[in-house]
């Protein structure tokens, strides 16, 4: 079950962060070997605080346009800057693939601990910190299951609580609550957003709801297919912090209309 | 219980049936015993020459046991390196291959002319003949870790080092226990053909490889069918090894275990 | 076409060499087609024993030595010797000058490369007391050749020449000379003797034509065959080989002693079997006399 | 071009290094050439005992033929056996073992009584000596199929053939081909030894075996070397044949390949 | 593109079809190994003509229960009975995993025809009726494509057109489309329900949209979790065909208020 303690406690042990990467892509494509274009041209400034969705059509290259950003597939062309303060090239990134990934030989908290001890954090903190995320997205039950005895559900918030652990700078996360029915995902919604001001990493989402996208973004980015271009960008200037009750107010629900009419606007284009 | 006896059942009925056939043969065929000598005969021959059977194997124990153990290391090293660096990959790997493919009746000699008599050459004949299986499995299975989860590791910054023990050597684990396995059960060979060349021919140092020459050559047929079957049994231990191992560490995880679960 | 020729095989020890030159010579010169026979040389090489075989009847003749022929007849092998080729065996032990070895007896405490199953080993090390440390016999030369102190046994027709080939100077000592001294010989199984009486005979008589013209007539018969079938042996190495066996009186032995070409002497056979018995290499009772053709 | 640098590159450069060192080892500890003889040696040995040479590697390339695709099949065919029954896996694996492991030094005089001599038992020779390996490797490949793509067979009620034939084997194919390696370079060794004590020691039925065992006889050791080479490079075909059908195979889905596209 | 002509062209070679397997399950009890009760005491009819749609939280049991009637996982107690007019034991299934599954070594079409092939059609109408169902799907363009050259979504699309090519007598569907955006969404609901009416398969499915569920079911089976059971079923009573029209109906909306309801006070339970 969704736990608020948790998600409050969690950066006690870090020094106070100014760790503020911003990112700058330009003119930036990406072609997998010869094929078609898969994205074309995205000229995109990711601000301090941003938190973008990523909303299109399948197929469109969203999960290309997260790997690109991880550094796990190579650009065609075009240029990603990660505007950090710190010497290293790129930030600490916290990454929530489409498919869980995670290690079938690990239980669910060792996959947890995992990016923890990748960084050289001591078994012990790290075992606190998987814990207290694993609580949070409400597996605490099975914390000892391997990946295998655990339903795809399951599957996916242990993988989220993976990359929450490292409290990241950067957090990257492709259709992260797919796989939740509506009650888990508006929870997991209100927790990460909780965990982003006290983590304050700069994010950026792939997601198909329309809410989900306007609940949690500062921006939503609209893609469009064949090739992927950034179609519309829609500021969300609901104010922070967001709760259940956000959900209520007329603004939003006109920023979601305005979100759904451009995905059909988009799609009689086609 | 019954999984014990579902487990013993088959291979008791297999044996008892392959005894069954080959008491028959020789008794259809009327096969004289230097050519096919029957189970009883094996047995007495096995304890008239207990002495010399069990020095020889425990000689030759010994000589698996480091022939094994330094295959299993040297092999899971050069593994590590060969998927490491794909230079070191290219770069050795033809060589690694020679020295496989070099017939060790070549070999022999000049490992003899290096290591001298004994035990530290009939140790190195049994790694040259057990380290590949290892190294082409465990290399294989070190490379054919998913994509998926090696983008997980590229993701949270990863050292080499850490992807090479925390993920592709679990990942590789049941490639490189199917080598260990196939290993396990050349290291016999490989300790037995040391003996015949490397080895020494007298008092308790000889080992089963000599014990097996001898007995060949005085046509002491059933014994040196003792002597086969007791280096079997080494083997056995071997792979028995390897099989719990095997067990120990994928049963909690690995499709080749999901069934019983 | 003439009459049906009766099929025989042959199985030699090693690969073709002047060491078998006599019946290479018989095959040339036509004496086994001659007696009605048509024979196959087969190789055996030197990993395997070739008595089982002969006791199975697949193959007909085979080289061995008498001592081992007994020892076989011992575990039940229904073999019999029927005549001999060489009267001593070649096979000896040789080391290099510097190694002060002068007679077998020097050879105590020494690490010897031995065939473990020669019965000489087992001669030199229970009956002569002599206490050897055995290592196995892998056929190479090279160990040899790089260390002064190796002794190895050796066909005294053969190693020698091939490391006096390459500068290496090797002595030898006949291990005949340990007082164990078996036939080199032709055996086959009782079976046969039996049922082909008359194939035996004409093989022993074509045999012992072609080992007789051998070494006193005009061997080149023999010798191109030879260096047809295994290139190996070049002519400046088969005349070596054909040398040292004439050096040797191999074929003829000692006429002073009562040896004749193709002929076993009771006494001596006598002798082996007493010394075999005492040795406990005889599994069944054996009956020397019944053992060989003579 | 430039794939194609780094192809050859490495394994040049590791390659003169080797025969670098090599010349420097003679030369520094003065080893003669009994022991050790120098490259050049090796290829003035090996022009000189050309026709021997390829003679009896035709020889040796037809028994390895023979033993290798006999063993390909065999081995296939029983670890398809071993994975269709459960029954059968546990009642011949631990005999198949036995079989495994029973000394060869052992076996061959039993199989040339049963075979006769020549080509018959070199091949079964060489056959028991690959034959592990594929079996070993198929076996636990045919047993690893991932447990979500077996239920999509069951759910479309796939007969147990097309269940084998469609996803198993498949399934298993980068197993099987690293089993097929540790054969291919075992197949010259199965080969050579099989020479050594079933072969034909003349004319054009004389296998490298023999070749190895005469020049070795005759210290002949420069030749010595360059039989062994020549049995390396009998083994380096039959290696990059399975190369070749691993790439075929495997490159367009296989994580092994992930990396080049 | 979702296109309607592969959908209605799709039973042509069908003899008329008069298969109606309905599924009857009787106290259904189900634990992996020795762990807690994941399913317990369902009871459920299935008549000839229902789709019945599942929802509840992550974890309760819907993919077990699906895997139960698939006869992918033994039952610890209880009865699953088919009561279909074939002779064989059980219907012809389809089965859209909640993981693609596609075999990495075929492509996209050789894994469509695969399930046809199993049941011995030949190559070619195989191959036929596989590009029908992939055309349906939209991944005509890719068709020749190997599974990991394909996006997320587009590997649950051929997912669900491998399900479909066998024209199955019971569609187990395990959250199909919770991978895709909502327009395709839209589309893909559609064309099942058209497709449904031609192969006349009695269809269960997963899914966390609830008006996914509305628009789909002619049942939905609330179900609560720790351990599995049907907290509630709610019939939805309206008519067929139903298109995009059919969301306007304020009936829709209800129906769809009645299903949040319910999870809601589900939720609130626990
Ligand atoms: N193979 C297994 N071994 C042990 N436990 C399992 C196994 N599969 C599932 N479980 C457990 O059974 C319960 C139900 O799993 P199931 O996959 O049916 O859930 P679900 O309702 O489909 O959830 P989701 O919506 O997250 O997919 C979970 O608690 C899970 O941990
Ligand atoms: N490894 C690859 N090789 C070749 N083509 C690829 C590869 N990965 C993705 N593609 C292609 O790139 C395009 C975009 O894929 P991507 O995964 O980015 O889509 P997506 O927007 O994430 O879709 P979805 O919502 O379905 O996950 C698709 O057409 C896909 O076929
Ligand atoms: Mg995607
Ligand atoms: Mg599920």
């Amino acid at each position: 079950m969704p736990n608020l303690t948790a998600a409050t406690a969690l950066s006690d042990s870090e020094e106070i962060r100014t760790a503020d990467p911003a990112v700058s892509i330009q003119g930036l494509y990406k072609q997998y070997g010869n094929g078609p274009t898969v994205l074309n041209n995205i000229n995109l400034e990711i601000a301090e605080d941003d938190f973008i969705g990523l909303i299109g059509p399948s197929g469109c290259g969203k999960s290309t346009l997260l790997k690109l950003l991880g550094g796990l597939e190579s650009k065609t062309k075009g240029d990603i800057q990660f505007l950090t303060q710190q010497t290293s090239p790129r930030p600490k990134m916290g990454f929530v693939f489409q498919d869980a990934n995670l290690m079938p030989w690990l239980t669910v908290i060792a996959n947890v601990m995992l990016p923890l001890e990748l960084n050289g954090a001591s078994k012990q903190e790290a075992e606190r910190k998987a814990i207290q995320l694993i609580e949070m997205v409400g597996l605490g039950h099975v914390k000892n299951h391997y990946p295998r005895q655990l339903s795809g559900g399951m599957r996916m918030r242990a993988s989220i609580a993976r990359a929450l652990t490292i409290e990241p700078q950067l957090l990257l996360l492709d259709e992260p609550f797919g796989a939740l029915d509506e009650m888990t995902r508006d929870d997991l919604n209100e927790e990460l957003l909780k965990l982003k001001q006290l983590q304050a990493w700069v994010g950026v989402f792939v997601t198909h709801s329309v809410t989900e996208a306007v609940f949690l973004s500062s921006r939503v980015l609209v893609m469009s297919a064949n090739p992927g271009e950034i179609y519309r960008e829609i500021p969300i200037d609901l104010p922070f912090p967001r709760t259940s009750e956000t959900r209520n107010l007329p603004e939003f629900q006109q920023k979601v209309v305005e979100v759904s009419q451009t995905l059909h606007e988009l799609r009689n284009l086609a | 219980m019954n999984a014990t006896v579902s487990r013993i059942f088959p291979p008791a009925i297999v044996g008892v049936s392959l005894i069954a056939i080959w008491y028959l043969v020789i008794y259809l065929f009327d096969i004289p015993i230097f050519q096919l000598p029957a189970p009883h005969d094996i047995i007495e021959a096995g304890s008239q020459e207990q002495s010399t059977l069990i020095s020889g194997a425990l000689q030759t124990t010994l000589a698996c046991l480091i022939g094994f153990f330094t295959s299993l290391l040297g092999g899971v090293l050069i593994s590590v390196l060969l998927a490491y660096s794909s230079w070191a990959y290219k770069g050795f790997y033809p060589y690694i291959l020679l020295l496989k493919m070099m017939p060790v009746i070549v070999l022999a000699p000049i490992i003899i002319l290096w290591f001298g008599q004994g035990l530290a050459s009939i140790t190195v004949i049994t790694f040259l003949i057990c380290f590949f299986p290892i190294v082409a499995n465990t290399t294989m299975g070190l490379c054919s870790t998913d994509k998926n989860l090696v983008d997980v590791f590229r993701v949270y910054n990863s050292s080499a080092r850490d992807e090479m023990l925390k993920l592709r050597i679990p990942y590789a684990m049941p490639y490189f226990l199917t080598g260990l396995k196939v290993a396990a059960a050349l290291t016999p060979i490989g300790a037995l053909y040391g003996d015949t060349v490397a080895g020494m021919g007298s008092g308790s140092d000889a080992g089963l490889g000599f014990v097996v020459v001898v007995f060949s050559s005085q046509l002491k047929i059933p014994a040196l069918y003792a002597a086969a079957f007791t280096a079997c049994f080494i083997g056995f231990l071997f792979v028995s090894l390897v099989n719990i191992l095997h067990w120990r560490l994928l049963h909690k995880w690995h499709d080749s275990y999901a069934q019983s679960n | 076409d003439g009459p049906q020729l009766e099929k025989v095989l042959l199985m030699t020890d090693w690969y073709p060499q002047p060491e078998h030159g006599g019946f290479y010579q018989a095959l040339a010169k036509g004496y086994y087609e001659q007696e009605g026979l048509e024979v196959e040389i087969r190789s055996g090489a030197n990993m395997r024993d070739i008595r089982s075989p002969v006791a199975l009847g697949q193959v007909d003749f085979a080289i061995g030595t008498s001592d081992t022929t007994l020892i076989g007849i011992g575990r039940g092998l229904p073999l019999v010797g029927l005549f001999p080729y060489f009267q001593h065996d070649p096979q000896c032990v040789m080391f290099h000058p510097e190694n002060n070895v002068e007679t077998l007896n020097d050879l105590d405490g020494r690490t010897v490369m031995l065939q473990s199953s020669l019965s000489y080993t087992e001669y030199m090390t229970k009956t002569l007391g002599i206490k050897m440390n055995l290592i196995p016999l892998d056929f190479s030369l090279a160990r040899f050749a790089t260390d002064k102190d190796f002794i190895q046994q050796c066909f005294v027709t053969s190693e020698p020449i091939h490391l006096a080939n390459q500068g290496v100077e090797a002595q030898v000592i006949l291990l005949s000379e340990s007082g164990f001294d078996p036939y080199r010989h032709i055996f086959t199984s009782q079976q046969t003797l039996q049922q082909r009486p008359e194939v035996a005979a004409a093989f022993k008589r074509a045999s012992i034509k072609g080992w007789q013209e051998f070494v006193e007539g005009d061997p080149a018969p023999a010798l191109t065959l030879i260096n047809q079938l295994n290139p190996q042996q070049t002519p400046e190495l088969m005349a070596k080989t054909l040398r040292a066996i004439k050096q040797y009186r191999l074929v003829k032995g000692n006429d002073a002693q009562g040896d004749q070409l193709g002929q076993y002497q009771a006494t001596r056979l006598q002798a082996q079997y007493e010394q075999l018995n005492k040795l406990g290499l005889l599994d069944l009772p054996v009956s020397w006399d019944s053992s060989f053709q003579y």
